[in-house]
């Protein structure tokens, strides 16, 4: 199935992207989605531990299972006020 | 509780803000906070900062804070305005306004709200030299 | 640390305040905090509070209490209106303004002030039916 | 010596009196003068423990001696803001 994927902030620089469609096999986790991101943005890889995900407009962890049709959104740590 | 939180580019208003406020005579303390793009940003000088902000999540999580916010405080109104875009320095780019019956209650529910907001809402800053 | 002390029985005008506020680029805080006259002290509805004062122990108080803030904490300047006379229910006795470059000091230390002032500044209040 | 005193807030009311003047013997200290003062004014006694006193503008403890040309001031808990 195929996930949206939206960058925030720097990580469309080092993405050079703002908005792509990831294809994932049923049942696969936001952890795998991640990992497919970085062997294809490899940018990503250094920062995936402060990575901030969410689906739709909530945080959701790595172990968040996918359902065709999610938003997800990947962005570095908030920096508000 | 009411609740007004804008999300803007335009410079933020104090005097309309201030004018702008009602609170009922059972309300004791209104505490207010103005974040300002400041010279300096990790020691280098900057002439400002810019704003960005994934929209629909940061409204959906500052209301997710409200309603914490709510529940933990007896807050009579929260009014939040935080600014995007390009703010230059000596520009407010946050201002809180909190109003509670004591102000233990709403110094504590105004930093809680701010250090939350740093937390979890999509709010990011670039500093431009 | 710049410092402004106003103790006196004219109405408190925010607005007018504001707009004689300065900060220097260095700055990224400022915390307000507003005391307004509850309906209810306690537990009898009241229609004002009469506030007396002592007023050259307390300015002297508050001098002392500026001089440790200044020592305490990094604030560029502290603004304090305290109002004496009938203040009515809704309309504001105090009015504490702290600009810091960070906003952790700037509301530390203006809660610090508002608690030292109601320890050891003589000022009293009398309400009124 | 004469110690001029005031009385602030209703501790005006307790007195009757906004400002006297009270004898007291050299090297006498602020205790002295209260309890002198409650002899006079009986209606100060039961504030005894939470009565503040300032010397000037500033505070004083019960041990402090006073010396002649003192302003004493006698005031309530404070309750400013």
């Amino acid at each position: 199935m195929d996930i949206t994927v939206h960058f925030y902030s720097y990580f469309r620089d080092l993405t050079g992207c703002a908005q792509t469609s990831e294809a994932v096999v049923a049942g696969a986790t936001i952890g795998d989605l991640l990992k497919q991101l970085i062997a294809r943005f490899p940018g990503l890889g250094a920062m995936q531990n402060s990575t901030l995900i969410a689906v739709g407009v909530d945080y959701q962890g790595r172990s968040h299972v996918l359902k065709e049709g999610d938003e997800v959104s990947l962005f570095p740590p908030v920096q508000g006020g | 509780m009411k609740r007004q939180l804008t999300i803007t580019t335009e410079p933020i208003d104090e005097a309309a803000l201030l004018s702008r406020r009602r609170m009922s005579d059972g309300m004791g303390a209104v505490v207010y906070f103005l974040g300002v793009v400041r010279r300096t940003e990790e020691r280098a000088p900057i002439s400002a900062i810019e704003y960005e902000s994934f929209d629909r999540m940061a409204e959906h999580q500052f209301n997710l804070l409200f309603d914490q916010m709510e529940k933990r405080w007896p807050v009579e109104s929260v009014r939040l305005v935080h600014r995007l875009g390009v703010v230059r320095v000596n520009e407010p780019s946050l201002w809180v306004e909190v109003v509670a019956p004591h102000r233990g209650e709403a110094f504590a529910a105004c930093q809680w709200l701010i250090d939350e907001m740093k937390r979890v809402v999509p709010i990011w800053k670039k500093p431009l030299a």
